[in-house]
């Protein structure tokens, strides 16, 4: 019948753990905010599937919750991008290591 | 009288408000800052002379205690208390801090120099006078941050390396000891269910475990060992005291030291009876490795306030021996030979500071045949080495004397080692005394100025109460007498310890 | 049926995610990431969430991934990159290592149960009602606060992209706030 | 007058004070008087107090002042008091007399010096010291004294300081005799420990309840205080380099008083030593043996002062030949005997030295008889009383130990009596030497070597620089080198002389006396001679003997010149047996290098270096760590990855 | 067909029990449309003091909630749908917040000003973002704890960068963005994982069903492992820390330090809220997981502060192992130890914006002269700066008669109380390392006029790079470039003013604070 939660929630651990490889490995920041947004979904079927499995609405209201964020994230984290690789030809995370020590 | 006038909280609170004062004077006075800084120090010592005399000679206990809450949910109280042990630590502490705010020069920022001296009195005292855990802490801890700017502002070369060695290493050991405190208030308050850092109280109770109360021991301990300093936590010693300027100095040796060996007689002794007994050999063993080893190395030094400092490590080995020897004659040996080493000891470092004043060196070699230019400069740094040396007749003797009856009739053997000391004094004063008072002055040693009176009256007190301790100490003694009294009983009563009879008298 | 849409929407969020991670082209890993939105939508209704499927799709795949690519083209940095290069030493296979230290942290850990059996507390998911009212309800009731936080947020979202667009000579932030 | 003893320390300590005080304002010579009538002033009230005691029956003669309570601690109570019996009185009367002498002495003697009023501080207060030492009712007020003597003997010696000699042998002689207390110390704690007192009449009444052990133990630690104090094997080596003083110095400290403090300190305890005879055979047999050794060194030297110091040293091996014997009574008889003609001999030496400006080379002088007549015959009575020619004193005294060494083992006597015909021998030589025989110093002036004239530098005072019309015009005097001649001293230092001259002739008369006064003191406890008479008298003739061969054999080689005189003075002797060779590589050099590897190594290194090395690796530490702030944003993350590895991989910890 | 439509029965919504964060709240909109109209310098002033008032008048409704709650758990209660909790700890930190945001405003003034940056959106965000801690503070589910950690993480993000001339400033914003929203996700994880295990994200409901549990799931376990990686993220605990030296030393110095107060003091709040609140019962479980990041936190804060020559680097590692300290008070896990870190936390605060408002002050227009070198005799050029600056930072190293010592105090004495003596040791020891870069700064200041400062260098140090170059003017040749004179904005001298008085009248003065602290207990669910 139905596929048992277990499935889908391996299945959001997987992506989540993709989703924060992918941030340590790949060096282009907009991929790495990708990469976030990919563990945030992660996060989102996590919490459907346990609204599923428990009965309780309650799961979804928070990705609802969660979607806002990200979506605020998303706008302020681009700003942010923007601002500091506006003269650049790369956005290489890398690039930003004038701070260290 | 402690009702009337709360004399303890005055002792500690007027260097602090003279600290304040100084601090709103202007800057450049310098007459005026040293005059007001020197009242308040006068005052104060005023105000231990007077307390000397109010003190009721044949009493053990506390006097003139005075006590109020003050940190209300922790058991913390602003309690001060005087007996036997502490008083003339007090009175040192008044007599000297006058002088060192008056006597030496001070090159730079007059004012800086006698705010942080009066604050330092303040911590001095406060340390002294605690009968709260919590509030000895404080004092205790407090008393690093003017010594720290003393050194660090008016000190010599290496002063930077010099002050940061010294205050690392004195918190190292009161991070321990915080611990302790902690501890045993804990301890005390899940046995009685009393949260109280009251140290009567505590030491009173003496419900905690024995195996706890050795670890408690020692994580006090090691915060004294390092203030006194005993071998081998020693080397921030020589440091300090070298690149201190002549009045730290002075402090630091008259004074500070005696905050560690105060420390084993006031909390090692009196809150852990039993493991104090029983770490007793090993104390005894440092204090001894401290007497030789601190002379045997004072020998070799090449700089004359090195080898004051290094002195103060044999002199100090003395007071822990007499401490650890747990006999009347030994620890009442002990808190006389503080105040005797405070007196000697910060007079050398005056001496010291004058020859630093004329020759602008410290080192031996440099120096020769100045007691043909300036015999009486001579002929006092001479009485005030033979006291240091303990030549009978000046205080140094009577301390040491009592301190090495007293440890031999309970601790035989390590009394019979740390006699040597006494041979081993002499090697190094002498040789230094010949090195630089002896020979012919050649060079700038030739137009070494003699004492000028300024400095005579500077050293009239310390050498006249050298010689009167000397001769007639039996009023100090038997101001100290009941309450180390009370000590020894206390510790017999909750240890095996028991101290031989011919010591506590009963034999006559 | 539920296993084979599953696995489908399955295969289409991993590849999607791998895809992100391993495209070299920017461009390219902002469409895979559109592949993983909609396949975590298809399994949002797999399993009832019906609304949040609808929003995950609006929002996510038409809103957020725009604004990805919309600021890849305005940086102009829809270059391969080439990926074989790492200059962090050791990065990598500690980011690799770590990475399936987690998943099988996870697993390890779910081992016996995911959930406990804890009953529901803002009210079943499933029952009478459509899947958008008794969001509703919850969204007013319990959480009516949370909802009302998330004005806050959006507030800080346009004031932080206003003022980070402030001293750019480009008007290219503007389009930050069309994302609302 | 009994009660007036307190004062006998008092004026000394008095004429110490207003010295110290006035001393500058009073001057050449006023402060010598000033200090000299303190001393004849004690003296007074010492031969007063000697009358009150004897007017006691003889078990009576005890009386006991206390002053104050110096130390009251616990169990231990130390009074500041006096005890007074025949020994005390005897020390003290000896002390305070010969003292006076010497004060007077010095007036002459250290006329000129630019510290004159200095030296009677110094000496009024050693003269105060000694006197408590004497007098004290306690081990420790004794103690107090003991260091007292010491420390201004250690002024003394060092008093012409600018000489780098000097200082170092008033350093080594307070040092050597550190060495000594240290021992003494260790007697008062254990006999603070067994008794529970230190007071005289409480420990020496209850001696008898003793063990054995403890009172060798005893015996032996305050023995080693008195090697010390009294110069004898191996502590005698400060004692020779002790010269460097002012002759009365020497005189007074290292001839008369101080050195036989150890003496007194014996007999006082006595008691204490009866229960000990294995201490008694160690310290007669030391006794005996620096007797001996100081006295062959003693016969190579050239030194004037040198020979007598060793004398000294040598003599008093014999008083402790006589402690060691039980001849207590005989110990401090030859004391008070050595006292007189030894103080006599050194400021003889003085005088002579004073006379040849500062020349203490024998082999420089000769001849000087008739240029100081009163010099050398008081000189003569000295070396006659010290060789052991009866009737002179010193043959009475040492006849007496001999015997008592006799009685106790029959090595020791023969010891005992080669060394009195070695001391007859090497002081013949120096009488020789000095007042016989050709006047070297006629062609030792003009080559006095630029060495010597270097070392010695303005001082040996009145010689040099006196201008005073108290003394002599040096210009007339001396004048240039050459018309140097030797002259006699002004009378405040002959009359000294005079006087100790005559008690050194006559002392011996003391004999049977002291033995009465002393009993109360040393008691029945006294060794009573078991031989009889035909066997004193047998010793008598053989050690008389002896003297006499020795003055021969100094006759025969050096004013005969039977003998190349080179020959009889080996450079061992000459060198001490190499003594202070011996102590410099065998303990200075071993602890130098044990000191500087502690300072250097142990303490700048290991200690010093353990505590800078724990900063250093803090230090190191962060600058590692701070490798891994590698400012990457992705390290950073990847280190919140970790961490949250960590985290996750307790938590299966945790579940499994 | 239609369903009837039932009206939805809202919430009673208590705004009276809001008042805090809804007046911050509307304090920043009302600053926000008035910014709009207003563009001038007198704005800029203004704007100031509005913020202030603002803050001021959150805290005193803040106190009004205090005086409702009875100063202590007795008159905690639930609120808005049990979303939120007013307890007395809630208000304590929401009153903490609130002294950040008014000291944070009255340092910024000056130094917007200096900087040519004045715009009421400053202030605006620091509003909002405050409110978002104040939000973490009260919050009674998980969600609501996220929402507020979102609101107060991306307003500091743009706050970060606010200074978009400085390169340093875009740095920051860009690592603590990225690392923020990385954390964020894993705290989200977490929140997830626990709503999976408990059944709810409500802290109420958690603590009730964990209270009926024996065994503690995986599934929860890793949730704390979640929860604890995005807390201790943002409370800059070691292992999480690394973001924070790179991103306090880049921001503009009043962000850092309003920042270093606000971010670690809601931070805390969360993490002492939901660990002690909602997972009280578990405590075995995570109290090895706290220990060690307390022990991490304050031996690595320290040691890598030692070898820092930039101060504003040096008190962010040193804020780092604060945070150790304030967790000793959390694995304590008793009624003493969150008096503790709370105590801790509200000393810090005023410590932590003193401190930096003396470097804003310090580092001069351009906010670039940070480096020790900087500050090379302050005492003679500025006696009463150099003595305020001592004070916090003497105060910071623990020193008796000051806040930072009855901090320090009072976790350990937790710490003790509960047995943990290793802790207490490693605590009191690291903090003797810390004494030691603090001293040194003082030494600079003080003492080492113009001389090279002798075995104060350590080996690792002599690699500095000039961190200010790039705005020219060089921040690295200080010893011959006359320096232009340090200005003391009036904001910023009343701000350490306040600071100051604070932190010696806390010293001689605790039993009042201390109370404060040991009422301000957590509603126990």
């Amino acid at each position: 019948m139905s596929v048992p939660g277990a499935w889908y929630l391996g299945l959001g651990a997987m992506l989540f753990t993709i989703g924060a490889v992918g941030l340590l490995v790949r060096r282009n920041v907009l991929v790495m905010f990708m990469c976030v947004e990919l563990m945030l979904n992660a996060v989102n079927l996590t919490f459907v599937t346990f609204a599923r499995m428990l009965n309780d609405i309650g799961g979804q209201v928070v990705v609802f919750f969660v979607l806002v964020v990200a979506a605020a994230e998303v706008v302020v984290g681009l700003a942010i991008i923007v601002s500091i690789f506006r003269r650049r030809t790369e956005a290489t995370a890398d690039d930003v290591s004038l701070l260290r020590g | 009288m402690s009702e009337t006038l709360p004399m303890l909280t005055l002792l500690v609170v007027i260097p602090v408000i003279g600290a304040a004062v100084v601090a709103c004077l202007p800057r450049d006075d310098e007459r005026l800052l040293r005059m007001v800084g020197a009242t308040f120090a006068v005052v104060e010592l005023l105000l231990t002379v007077a307390l000397m005399f109010d003190f009721k000679a044949g009493e053990g206990g506390f006097q003139f205690v005075s006590q109020h809450v003050w940190i209300r949910s922790f058991g913390i109280s602003w309690k001060l208390g005087v007996d036997g042990i502490s008083l003339f630590l007090i009175v040192l502490t008044g007599v000297l801090f006058p002088l060192v705010i008056i006597g030496p020069e001070v090159h730079k920022d007059v004012k800086g120099y006698v705010a942080w001296m009066l604050l330092l009195e303040t911590g001095c005292i406060g340390v002294f006078l605690a009968l709260d855990l919590f509030l000895f802490f404080l004092f205790w801890e407090l008393v690093l941050v003017p010594m720290y700017f003393l050194i660090g502002g008016w000190g010599y070369d290496r002063r930077i390396y010099a002050t940061l060695k010294f205050f690392l290493y004195t918190m190292v050991g009161s991070a321990l000891m915080l611990v302790g405190i902690l501890t045993l208030v804990f301890l005390h308050q899940r046995a009685t269910g009393n949260l109280t850092f009251d140290v009567v109280t505590l030491a009173t109770d003496q419900s905690i475990a024995s195996s706890t109360a050795r670890w408690l021991f020692l994580a006090f301990a090691a915060s004294f060992a390092i203030k006194v300093p005993m071998f081998p936590l020693h080397t921030w010693l020589p440091d300090a005291h070298t690149e201190a300027p002549t009045g730290g100095s002075v402090i630091l040796a008259g004074i500070m030291l005696k905050l560690g060996t105060y420390g084993f007689l006031r909390f090692g002794l009196y809150l852990f009876p039993k493991a104090a007994f029983s770490f007793a050999p090993l104390f005894l063993t440092l204090g001894v490795i401290g007497i030789v080893y601190g002379a045997i190395v004072a020998t070799m030094q090449r700089d004359l306030k090195r080898l004051v400092a290094y002195s103060s490590v044999a002199h100090l080995g003395f007071i822990v021996l007499g401490i650890f020897g747990l006999s009347q004659q030994g620890l009442e040996g002990g808190v006389l030979q503080m105040v005797n080493h405070g007196l000697s000891t910060g007079a050398l470092f005056f001496l010291v500071g004058m020859i630093y004043e004329r020759r602008h060196t410290r080192q031996i070699a440099e120096l020769g045949g100045l007691q043909r230019v300036a015999p009486l400069f001579a002929g006092v740094f001479m009485l005030v080495m033979l006291s240091s040396i303990g030549l009978p007749g000046l205080n140094g003797f009577v301390g040491e004397f009592l301190v090495l009856i007293g440890t031999f009739v309970t601790r035989r053997w390590w009394a019979v080692v740390a006699t040597t000391g006494v041979i081993l004094a002499a090697v190094y004063l002498l040789w230094a005394y010949q090195r630089v008072f002896h020979g012919r002055p050649e060079g700038a040693n030739a137009d070494f100025p003699e004492m000028s009176w300024r400095e005579r009256m500077l050293m009239a007190p310390l050498v006249a109460l050298i010689v009167l301790l000397g001769v007639y100490p039996r009023p100090v003694l038997e101001r100290i007498s009941p309450s180390v009294r009370d000590l020894v009983a206390h510790v017999e009563q909750h240890s095996d310890f028991r101290q031989p009879a011919v010591a506590a008298g009963a034999a006559k | 049926m539920d296993w084979a849409v599953f696995v489908v929407a399955a295969v289409a969020v991993l590849v999607g995610a791998l895809g992100v991670v391993l495209s070299s082209h920017p461009v390219h890993s902002a469409l895979m990431l559109v592949m993983t939105l909609f396949g975590v939508a298809v399994l949002f209704i797999a399993q009832q969430a019906h609304f949040l499927a609808a929003v995950q799709v609006i929002v996510y795949a038409g809103a957020i991934v725009v604004l990805f690519l919309f600021v890849i083209m305005l940086l102009g940095v829809d270059r391969s990159e080439n990926l074989a290069r790492e200059p962090l030493k050791g990065q990598r296979p500690i980011a690799l290592l770590a990475g399936v230290a987690v998943v099988a942290s996870i697993f390890v850990l779910a081992r016996h149960a995911w959930v406990s059996g804890a009953t529901a507390v803002a009210g079943p998911a499933d029952g009478p009602g459509s899947n958008v009212e008794k969001l509703a309800d919850s969204l007013f009731t319990r959480y009516l606060l949370m909802f009302e936080m998330t004005s806050v947020l959006l507030v800080i979202a346009v004031v932080g992209a206003v003022v980070l667009a402030r001293h750019s000579p480009s008007g290219g932030v503007r389009g930050a706030e069309g994302a609302e | 007058m009994m009660h007036a003893v307190w004062l006998i320390p008092a004026l000394p300590l008095a004429g110490f004070l207003i010295l110290l005080a006035t001393g500058r304002r009073l001057g050449d010579p006023n402060a010598g008087w000033l200090a000299t009538t303190m001393m004849v002033g004690a003296f007074v009230v010492a031969v007063g107090v000697f009358f009150d005691l004897m007017g006691n029956p003889a078990d009576g003669r005890v009386f006991q002042q206390n002053l104050f309570a110096w130390i009251p601690v616990g169990g231990l109570h130390v009074d500041v008091g006096f005890l007074v019996d025949p020994l005390s009185v005897t020390m003290a009367l000896f002390v305070t007399g010969v003292g006076a002498l010497i004060h007077l002495y010095s007036i002459g003697y250290m006329h000129g010096d630019e510290r004159y009023p200095k030296f009677f501080v110094y000496l009024n207060l050693f003269a105060f010291s000694m006197l408590m030492l004497v007098l004290s009712s306690s081990f420790l007020v004794t103690f107090l004294g003991w260091e007292g003597v010491g420390a201004c003997s250690y002024f003394l010696v060092a008093f012409w300081f600018e000489r780098p000699t000097a200082a170092t042998a008033g350093k080594k002689a307070f040092v050597t005799n550190r060495i000594g207390d240290f021992g003494f110390m260790l007697a008062m704690f254990l006999i603070f420990t067994t008794f529970g007192s230190l007071n005289y009449t409480d420990v020496l009444g209850r001696a008898g309840e003793l063990p054995h052990v403890t009172a060798t133990a005893i015996a032996l630690l305050l023995f080693v205080g008195a090697v010390g104090k009294s110069a004898q094997l191996p502590l005698y080596v400060w004692l020779p380099d002790a010269m460097e003083g002012p002759t009365p110095v020497s005189a007074l400290i290292h001839a008369a008083t101080m050195v036989t403090a150890g003496v007194f300190l014996m007999v006082r305890v006595n008691p204490i030593l009866d229960l000990a005879p294995g201490a008694l055979t160690l310290i007669a047999t030391i006794g005996a043996l620096t007797a001996f050794f100081a006295a062959t060194i003693a016969c190579a030297q050239n030194d004037i002062k040198k020979v007598l110091a060793y004398s000294t040293v040598s003599q008093l091996g014999y008083m402790f030949l006589a402690v060691g014997s039980g001849a207590y009574v005989a110990a401090i008889f030859h004391m008070v005997t050595h006292a007189f003609f030894k103080a006599l001999l050194f400021l003889g030496a003085g005088s002579v030295i004073h006379g040849m400006h500062d020349e203490q080379n024998m082999k420089k002088m000769g001849g000087l008889r008739k240029l100081l007549p009163i010099t050398s015959g008081t000189f003569i009575v000295g070396w006659l009383a010290i060789a052991g020619v009866p009737p002179f004193a010193g043959f009475w005294s040492k006849d007496e130990i001999l015997v008592n060494a006799y009685e106790k083992n029959h090595l020791l006597w023969f010891i005992g009596l080669v060394t009195a015909l070695l001391t007859a021998y090497y002081m013949s030589r120096q009488v020789f030497l000095v007042f016989y025989g050709d006047q070297r110093w006629k062609v030792a002036a003009d080559g006095k070597s630029p060495r010597e004239a270097e070392a010695k530098p303005e001082h040996e005072p009145a010689a040099v620089k006196s201008a005073s019309p108290a003394g002599h015009d040096p210009a007339a005097d001396h004048g240039a080198h050459g018309d140097f001649k030797p002259h006699e001293s002004p009378p405040a230092m002959a009359y000294p002389l005079v006087v100790l001259a005559v008690l050194a002739a006559i002392g011996g008369i003391l004999r049977s006396p002291l033995e009465r006064w002393l009993e109360p003191v040393v008691g029945e406890r006294v060794h009573h001679v078991v031989s009889g008479a035909g066997t004193k008298v047998g010793l008598g003739v053989v050690t008389t003997a002896g003297a006499l061969i020795g003055i021969a054999i100094a006759y025969s080689i050096y004013l005969r010149h039977r003998a190349k005189e080179s020959s009889v003075e080996p450079l061992v002797l000459q060198r001490a047996w190499y003594a202070d060779d011996i102590v410099r590589t065998v303990v200075e050099a071993p602890s130098r290098a044990l000191a500087n590897f502690s300072a250097f190594f142990v303490d700048a290194k290991v200690i010093d270096g353990t505590v800078n090395g724990i900063g250093a690796l803090v230090r190191a530490g962060g600058g590692r760590l701070r490798r891994v702030q590698t400012g990457f944003v992705r390290n950073y993350a990847l280190a919140v990855a970790v961490g949250a590895v960590a985290a996750l991989a307790y938590a299966v910890a945790r579940t499994t | 067909m239609i369903a009837q439509v039932e009206p939805i029965a809202l919430p009673n919504v208590e705004w009276s029990q809001m008042a805090p964060e809804l007046i911050l709240i509307v304090g920043a909109l009302v600053l926000l449309v008035a910014g709009t109209f207003r563009k001038d310098r007198r704005m800029a002033t203004g704007a100031c003091i509005f913020t202030v008032a603002v803050g001021a008048a959150a805290m005193v409704s803040a106190w009004g909630l205090w005086q409702d709650v009875g100063g202590g758990a007795g008159g905690a209660r639930l609120a808005v749908a049990d979303a939120l909790v007013i307890d007395g700890f809630g208000v304590f930190l929401t009153i903490t917040i609130c002294s950040a945001v008014i000291l944070g405003a009255l340092l910024a003034h000056g130094y917007l000003v200096r900087e040519g940056l004045e715009s009421p959106s400053f202030y605006v965000l620091m509003l909002l973002s405050a409110s978002g801690g104040v939000i973490m503070a009260k919050a009674n589910d998980l969600i609501l704890i996220f929402l507020g950690l979102e609101i107060l993480s991306i307003s500091l993000y743009v706050l970060a960068g606010y200074h978009q001339r400085r390169e340093q400033s875009r740095e920051a914003a860009i690592k603590y963005f990225v690392l923020g929203s990385f954390s964020s996700a894993f705290f989200l994880y977490g929140i997830a994982l626990t709503y999976g295990a408990t059944g709810s994200t409500n802290l109420g409901f958690i603590a009730a069903f964990l209270g009926t549990q024996t065994v503690t799931q995986g599934v929860l376990l890793g949730g704390f492992a979640f929860l604890l990686v995005g807390l201790g993220f943002k409370v800059a605990a070691v292992p999480f820390h690394m973001w924070t030296p790179d991103v306090y030393q880049g921001s503009p110095t009043p962000v850092t330090g309003f920042m270093a107060a606000a971010a670690k003091a809601a931070g805390f709040a969360a993490m002492l809220r939901i660990f002690y609140s909602a997972f009280g019962t578990q405590q075995l479980d995570w109290k090895p997981m706290v220990w060690v990041l307390a022990v991490l936190s304050m031996v690595v804060g320290s040691v890598l502060a030692v070898v820092q020559t930039d101060v504003k680097r040096m008190l962010a590692y040193s804020s780092i192992s604060h945070a150790g300290y304030v967790l000793i008070g959390l694995q304590a896990a008793s009624n003493r130890g969150i008096a503790g870190s709370l105590f801790y936390l509200l000393a810090y605060t005023f410590l932590i914006v003193g401190s930096f408002a003396t470097v804003a002050i310090v580092a001069r227009k351009g906010d670039n002269r940070t480096g020790l070198d900087a500050f090379r005799g302050l005492a003679r050029e500025r006696p009463l700066l150099a003595f305020a600056f001592t004070v916090f930072l003497l105060a910071q190293a623990g020193v008796p008669f000051t806040s930072g010592f009855l901090a320090k105090f009072y976790v350990i004495s937790a710490a003790v109380e509960s047995r943990s003596y290793a802790i207490a040791i490693i605590a009191m020891l690291a903090s003797v390392v810390a004494a030691y870069f603090y001293l040194r700064l003082i030494v600079v200041m003080y003492l080492a006029e113009g001389q090279v400062m002798a075995g104060l260098t350590a080996p690792g140090v002599t690699d500095v790079r000039p961190v200010g170059e790039p705005e020219g003017a060089g921040g690295v040749a200080v010893a011959t470039v006359v320096e232009p004179k340090v200005d003391i904005p009036v904001g910023a001298a009343i701000a350490i003013g306040v600071a100051v008085v604070f932190t010696i009248g806390v010293g001689l003065v605790p039993q009042p604070f201390i109370d404060f602290a040991r009422h301000a207990m957590l509603l126990r669910l």
